[in-house]
């Protein structure tokens, strides 16, 4: 419950935080340190530096496109996207999953941000922002890049971020009438995750295009290909998701733990990805 | 009354007609408003000048002998007082008294590893400092050289002879042995229509784990020799009684002040190794020493609840459903050392037949040591293990034998008109009704409606089941039952001490041996107090927590095991009526020497009775014996003197250690739940769809409260059911070591629960109540017979009473995988 | 905790044979490593803080090259302190050619923690173990490619 | 360029009192409130951020104060327990719906489910019995099992 000795600065600019981050090999941004301390307050890690980027305010705005996407800065809570109207009509799943995280107390402090550079692979947002087909907006001592979510998340909380580069927004392109699946295993009620599926379906009629993402299955988000394959160009029915879901476990090689197995986490998957599916397909719930 | 009782070991007490006006009301409870102020004094509130904060540094291994400790790179740090090592406590402190006999009793247990260390986060060296950062980062200097050993995490297999010895000097891992045998079983068993044969039933580790972990503020005071402990240890005179002799501290040279106390359950009674390690550290360094666990060394290394397994259990039923009783082996995981242990291997007898009229019952018992977090007595010690493993039978047997779950429990229950009844080891249940109470609780969840709902539900994906729980609360043990375990231990008996007092002012004050952690002893004891000297609450000031220096005790005292209603409130009933009779006698001289028949208390003041106008207030009494005593005739003057004391005692005798048989607890208080579960199919996941708990604890001082234990009994029980848990792996890592992965129940978690009562006073009691509180475990039993109830036909029986969703996802396909049921039925 | 992997190296699997098996090469070939103390030509001690998106775990370790095979195996057998914890390690790498000129790495490691990182880090160790020696071998390749 | 370092000064409202203090870096919000504040009312029940007993308001906004630095608490208003209720005895009216529904056994849960209470009721002030569930996943309590918590809440709002 105590830190290690830690230096801590709250720049004032974006700019500033980067330069902050780039001057020590073990600086860290502190946004709502809600995942965070937990690590330095155990010593499983210790930081030199803590670059408190919370109150920036370029990285704390929701802007919607005009065409329907939405860029979303690093530094938004969990609870300013549950109450935002503009992400509510955009992307209501990312509210949705927003207003369920954690609780009350860590969603007024907890960020989008933070969620994702923490990417524990039980974390909420990491399989969806990968669903979405979403856009990280990176800033660095070299300038800005940007990189898609498939290929921001490297490892079990290791991200493609190079030292002294920070996530700045997330770009969601816009569903375009596409629909969305989101489904958890908990725990317990509304606790953390034994399996979880993300879900992006497009087509009206026949499946056009179909992303499905699974977490808690390995140290990052992973498509379930196999699954996508057998359900692109077909009719999204019941039957057909619940076949093709069987694949979605394939090759996945899940961490065990006290609360359930490998194994088990694998069938999970399946039942996740199928009822993430066929919400997104608007089929009932599996 | 049962009429027919041959003599009862002990008769009905003649019981206070003076309670009634504010006992059995829902006063407010006079601790809130301290507590709602945030104004309550918790122990890490508190501070001492010159005090030092003290770190822990742990073993990370489970098995392993400590080869060397080097702490100098750590003392040379500025700001670091001192440090202490096993090797010195080794030598400053004689193991701990056991007891158990031989050979368990050649374990050597102190406060910290000495030779060995025998647990994951056993402690190894405490350093103390100016400041907790100092002391955790001067902690990590501590060079420790372990040499691993092999752990054994299996409290079966522990006593294998391959498997690693973990006291050397007890020459296996079995820390005590014995065979309960009551009636016929084997009889039983061959004039048995059926017999039920279960493998293997196992009760998990877990543990109540209060929300204010344990804390200490410990000051050897070199000038008086004194050592104060303040500290949220539940059971202060058992704490004296191990660490006195251990540390060469007379009892009066041991002071122990609680207050506040952030919920104990049991779980702070064996952190008197704690307190040791602290009176030494503050000894060597000359400064009172502060220690605030925190929340992993407490899931770690304070106390778990026990872990038993049962094998072998065989039942022998008649074909109109009549048990006659059970077989079975049983095996309890007491972990690394026995600090209550083994008194466990005797209290889950004080519930031999649980509910039930079974006649003929056979434990053969073995408590085990296993490289694991040392066993405590967590609420409903040792008898929800037991009573558990009595509904599975229970529900088993219905389930194989087709009869209805509602009607077997009927049949079997102790019948109303049975009460008092004696139970095959001789003990005595005062008074209950199960029937009613299981009517209740069907009646609260609808019953007919959630069986055409779980009809409706087939085929949905969401199979519904229906559980019941039937179980008691033992209340006020009867020590001599520790004989059963050790015939040479010096106890017996039970007893609690109350101190009630006038003062000069006339204020009444009361103070207790007692010390609550939660249930509201301040205000129960005003209830009563205010009834017999007619006055209100309010103007009763029971002082707050245990003070062994200013408060009255017995060496029984402290909060735990369901007994405060009994054993305190029958201390405070005693002493209040001793000062009311002096208040009386004083009262009827100074109105003239009037018969004392006729004098009575109302309103604070001691009158005539159908005078008003002759009465003297409190005030008045109280200066007259106190400042104005020549007024009194001389021989009233020396026999009062508005300082009453009482020890309450229980009518126990010494039971008998050969056949194993006594009175072992006074008072039965039951509960009977009934749970309504929704399991999704594809993913074993749990939810609690409808709750109903009815309970039964004698008279009610004050319902509200005692309906608030039975919320937090279920609380706890469901949580334990479904989602907390102690795994370790096998390496003996303890896998649940923090609050992310020991998910204790939630507000979403518990559903709103449905409370029934029904009122049965115990004859045996002053006040009629019962104790109440730890709640038998109901819940534990009522899941796994929901969960049970929910399982497609031929699936395993529900085998372990922590059923996380793969547990369930495995029992729901056990059935279309066609494996092992767990149970088999050979009939006649 | 076992977990498995394999990689692609590209260098000659003699020269990966012998980088991994040198006790001065792998110390040098350990990430962020700060001290490496060779004691003989199988045991070396190392101090060095393992890296991952959280920050940084100072490790002080003794390690042993427990068995090889000229070309085609080495075991590395470690065990040390990481803050209040205590971390046993057994990593075993079987070698073999791949591709013109480059070699392939089958590695399987058993990883104990010990204290409270076993319970904090029980679902990711297998991830932050395959992502450090995975770390490993890209430093002993670029080592031995003396593009460092 | 803001200064970086181990020792920062912090200016912050304190229960309505302006104050400035000096924090070191490394030390969490809570224990600057128990131990350089001397508020004792703020607990600590675990050691990962989920039990909720160190629940303060941070500018009417409920949170954990053991997972927040004290320096980050510069320029915020912070609301501790010590400040429900006026003068050394009163109590709100959400506290004594507390006392009246029996909506607390140890007490040590106590202080950061009331300010979670506090700050849910601003929002929502007729909160159903299931906004109510939810607003508490936070908050564990071991003693009540939530029961008359979620009752004392409900007739607070009644008032």
């Amino acid at each position: 419950m105590l830190l290690a000795a830690t230096d801590y600065v709250r720049p004032d600019s974006l700019q500033e935080a980067v330069e902050l981050l780039a001057s020590s090999a073990n600086a860290r941004p502190l946004a709502g340190g809600q995942s965070l301390l937990n690590v330095l307050k155990h010593r499983a890690a210790s930081v030199d530096l803590l670059v408190d980027i919370s109150r920036l305010e370029e990285l704390r705005s929701i802007e919607s496109g005009g065409d329907g996407s939405a860029t979303i800065g690093a530094g938004v809570t969990y609870a300013e996207l549950e109450r935002s109207d503009a992400l509510r009509a955009s992307h209501p799943v990312v509210a949705e999953v927003a207003s369920v995280t954690v609780d009350r107390q860590v969603r007024n402090r907890g960020t989008l941000g933070g969620n994702i550079c923490f990417a524990d692979p039980a974390s909420n947002f990491p399989p969806l922002v990968v669903a979405l087909g979403a856009t990280m907006n990176i800033t660095g001592p070299g300038g800005d890049r940007t990189l898609a979510a498939e290929d921001f998340f490297s490892g079990a909380h290791r991200t493609a971020l190079e030292p002294g580069e920070l996530l700045r927004s997330v770009t969601l392109p816009a569903l375009g009438g596409a629909g969305t699946g989101y489904r958890t295993l908990p725990l317990a009620r509304e606790s953390w995750a034994l399996a979880r599926a993300a879900a992006l379906v497009r087509g009206n009629g026949t499946i056009e295009d179909i992303r499905v993402v699974l977490g808690c299955v390995a140290g990052t988000p992973v498509r379930a290909t196999a699954m996508e394959d057998k359900l692109r160009g077909e009719q999204p029915t019941p039957e057909a998701i619940a076949d093709a879901s069987a694949a979605a476990g394939e090759g996945l090689e899940p961490p065990s733990d006290t609360h359930a197995t490998g194994d088990y986490r694998r069938d999970m998957a399946c039942v996740m990805a199928k009822r993430a599916v066929l919400e997104a397909t608007g089929g009932a719930n599996g | 009354m049962n009429p027919d009782a041959k003599t009862l070991p002990y008769s009905p007490v003649e019981q206070s007609e003076r309670l009634g006006q504010w006992s059995g009301k829902n006063v407010p409870r006079k601790e809130d408003k301290r507590l709602l102020k945030g104004q309550g004094a918790f122990v890490d509130d508190l501070w001492m000048h010159r005090m030092g904060y003290v770190h822990f540094v742990r073993s990370p291994h489970a098995h392993a002998r400590i080869v060397s400790i080097d702490v100098s790179k750590c003392e040379a740090v500025p700001g670091v007082y001192a440090t202490l090592t096993g090797k010195e406590v080794g030598e400053l402190q004689e193991p701990y008294f056991q007891m158990a006999p031989e050979p368990g009793a050649n374990a050597k247990d102190y406060c910290m590893a000495v030779d060995k260390a025998r647990f994951m986060g056993e402690p190894v060296v405490a350093v103390l400092a100016e400041s907790r950062e100092l002391a955790r980062d001067a902690a990590e200097l501590v060079e420790v050289e372990y040499e691993v050993l092999p752990a054994v995490v299996d409290g079966v297999a522990t006593v294998e002879p391959d498997a690693p010895i973990i006291h050397d000097e007890v020459g296996s891992n079995v820390g005590w042995h014995g065979v309960y045998d009551y009636g016929d079983v084997d009889w039983a068993l061959d004039n048995a229509d059926h017999v039920v044969r279960i493998d293997r039933l196992h009760f998990h580790r877990f543990s109540s784990a209060p929300l204010e972990c344990s804390a200490a503020l410990v000051n050897w005071d070199p000038g008086t020799g004194v050592c104060e402990f303040q500290t949220n240890n539940q059971m202060p005179m058992f704490a004296a009684m191990f660490l006195g002799p251990a540390i060469g501290l007379g009892i009066d040279h041991m002071q122990f002040v609680t207050q506040d106390i952030g919920g104990g359950f049991g779980i702070k009674i064996t952190s008197y190794t704690y307190l040791t390690a602290l009176a030494l550290l503050s000894r060597k360094a000359g400064r009172p020493v502060k220690w605030t666990e925190y929340r992993w060394e407490h899931l770690a290394a304070s106390a778990h609840g026990n872990e038993r397994t049962f094998l072998d259990v065989e039942v022998p039923v008649m074909s109109d459903g009549t048990i006659l009783g059970f077989k079975l082996r049983a095996f309890d995981d007491a972990g690394a050392y026995m600090r209550y242990e083994p008194l466990g291997a005797v209290i889950w007898s004080q519930v031999v037949p649980g509910n039930y009229r079974f006649k003929h019952i056979r434990v053969d018992y073995t408590e085990t040591f296993t490289n694991k977090c040392p066993v405590g007595p967590n609420r409903g010690y040792s008898r929800l293990q037991h009573l558990w493993m009595i509904e599975r039978i229970v529900d088993t047997v219905a389930h194989e034998l087709g009869f209805d779950p509602v009607e077997l429990r009927k049949l079997n229950y102790i019948q109303p008109e049975d009460f008092p009844y004696e139970a095959p080891n001789g003990c005595i249940y005062d008074s209950g009704d199960y029937h009613a109470m299981l009517d209740k609780a069907l009646e609260l969840v609808d019953y007919p409606a959630v069986k055409q709902r779980k009809e409706a539900a087939a085929g949905s994906g969401k199979r519904i089941g229906i559980g019941i729980g039937t179980t008691l609360d033992s209340g006020t043990n009867n020590f001599g039952q520790s004989r059963i375990i050790n015939p040479e231990l010096p106890f017996s008996g039970n007893g609690e001490a109350a101190f009630c007092k006038l003062d000069l002012y006339g204020e009444v004050t009361v103070t207790l041996g007692t010390t609550p952690q939660g249930q509201g002893h301040e205000t129960t004891t005003a209830q009563v107090v205010a009834d017999i000297l007619g006055i209100t609450p309010e103007m009763v000031h029971v002082r707050a927590g245990y003070n062994k220096a200013n408060h009255t005790y017995v060496g029984f005292s402290g909060t735990y095991a369901s007994q405060f209603a009994v054993t305190g409130l029958g201390a405070v009933i005693g002493a209040a009526e001793k000062l009311r009779g002096e208040m009386v006698r004083v009262g009827a001289a100074m109105l003239g020497g009037v018969d004392e028949d006729d004098v009575e208390l109302a309103d604070g003041f001691v009158r005539l009775a159908g005078n008003p106008e002759a009465a003297i207030p409190f005030i008045g009494i109280a200066a007259t014996v106190f400042s104005n005593v020549a007024e009194l005739p001389g021989e009233l003057a020396d026999s009062v003197s508005l300082n009453c004391r009482h020890v309450y005692r229980p009518p126990f005798a010494v039971p008998n250690s050969e056949d194993k048989t006594g009175q072992l607890t006074l008072t039965y208080a039951s509960q009977v739940h009934v749970a309504v579960v929704e399991v999704d199919e594809e993913t074993g996941a749990v939810e609690l769809l409808d709750y109903a708990a009815v309970d039964e604890c004698g008279r009610k001082v004050n319902p509200q409260i005692v309906e608030g234990q039975v919320h937090g009994a279920t609380g706890h029980g469901i949580g334990a059911a479904l989602y907390e848990t102690f795994n370790y792996d096998s390496d003996g890592q303890l896998l649940n070591a923090t609050f992310m992965d020991y998910h204790a129940a939630t507000s979403l978690d518990v559903p709103m629960i449905k409370y029934g009562d029904i009122e049965c006073p115990s004859p045996f009691t002053p006040n009629g109540a019962k104790g109440m509180g730890e709640g038998g475990g109901a819940p534990l039993s009522t899941i796994s017979s929901a969960i049970q109830d929910a399982l497609p036909e031929g699936a395993h029986i529900v085998y372990d009473t922590h059923n996380p969703p793969e547990r369930v996802y495995d029992l729901l396909r056990s059935a279309s995988l066609g494996l092992p049921r767990g149970v088999s039925v050979t009939s006649r | 905790m076992n977990v498995s992997g394999r990689s692609a190296v590209p260098m000659p699997v003699s020269e990966l044979w012998t980088a991994l098996s040198d006790p001065a090469r792998l110390g040098g070939a350990l990430p962020h490593v700060d001290t490496v103390d060779v004691r003989d030509d199988a045991n070396f001690s190392a101090t060095s803080r393992v890296t991952t998106g959280l920050g940084q775990t100072p490790l002080r370790m003794d390690f042993e090259i427990a068995d090889r095979r000229e070309g085609e195996h080495v075991r590395i057998v470690g065990s040390g302190v990481a803050g209040e914890n205590e971390v046993w390690m057994s990593v075993s790498l079987d070698l073999s050619a791949e591709g013109d000129g480059g070699s392939a790495a089958a590695w399987t490691a058993d990883v104990r923690l010990r204290g409270v990182l076993s319970s904090l880090l029980q679902r990711n160790l297998p991830a932050l173990v395959a992502d450090q020696i995975e770390g490993v071998l890209l430093v002993a390749q670029q080592a031995g490619s003396g593009s460092r | 360029m803001a200064d970086s370092g181990a020792v920062h000064t912090i200016e912050l409202t304190i229960n309505g009192e302006q104050q400035t203090h000096n924090v070191m870096s490394r030390q969490l919000l809570v224990h600057f409130i128990r131990d350089v504040l001397g508020m004792r009312g703020t607990h600590i029940g675990c050691d990962t951020g989920n039990c909720g007993a160190c629940t303060i308001i941070v500018d009417g906004q409920p949170v954990k104060s053991c997972m927040m630095l004290a320096a980050q608490a510069d320029g915020r208003s912070i609301e501790t327990i010590e400040s429900l209720g006026d003068g050394p005895d009163g109590l709100d009216p959400l506290q004594e719906a507390f006392r009246e529904h029996h909506g607390l056994q140890c007490g040590f849960c106590t202080p950061g489910v009331l300010l979670n209470a506090k700050t849910l009721l601003a929002e929502n002030p007729n909160p159903s019995t299931d906004e109510i569930r939810r607003a508490l996943l936070g908050n564990i309590c071991r003693c009540t099992g939530y029961t008359n918590i979620v009752k004392s809440i409900e007739a607070a709002a009644a008032k």
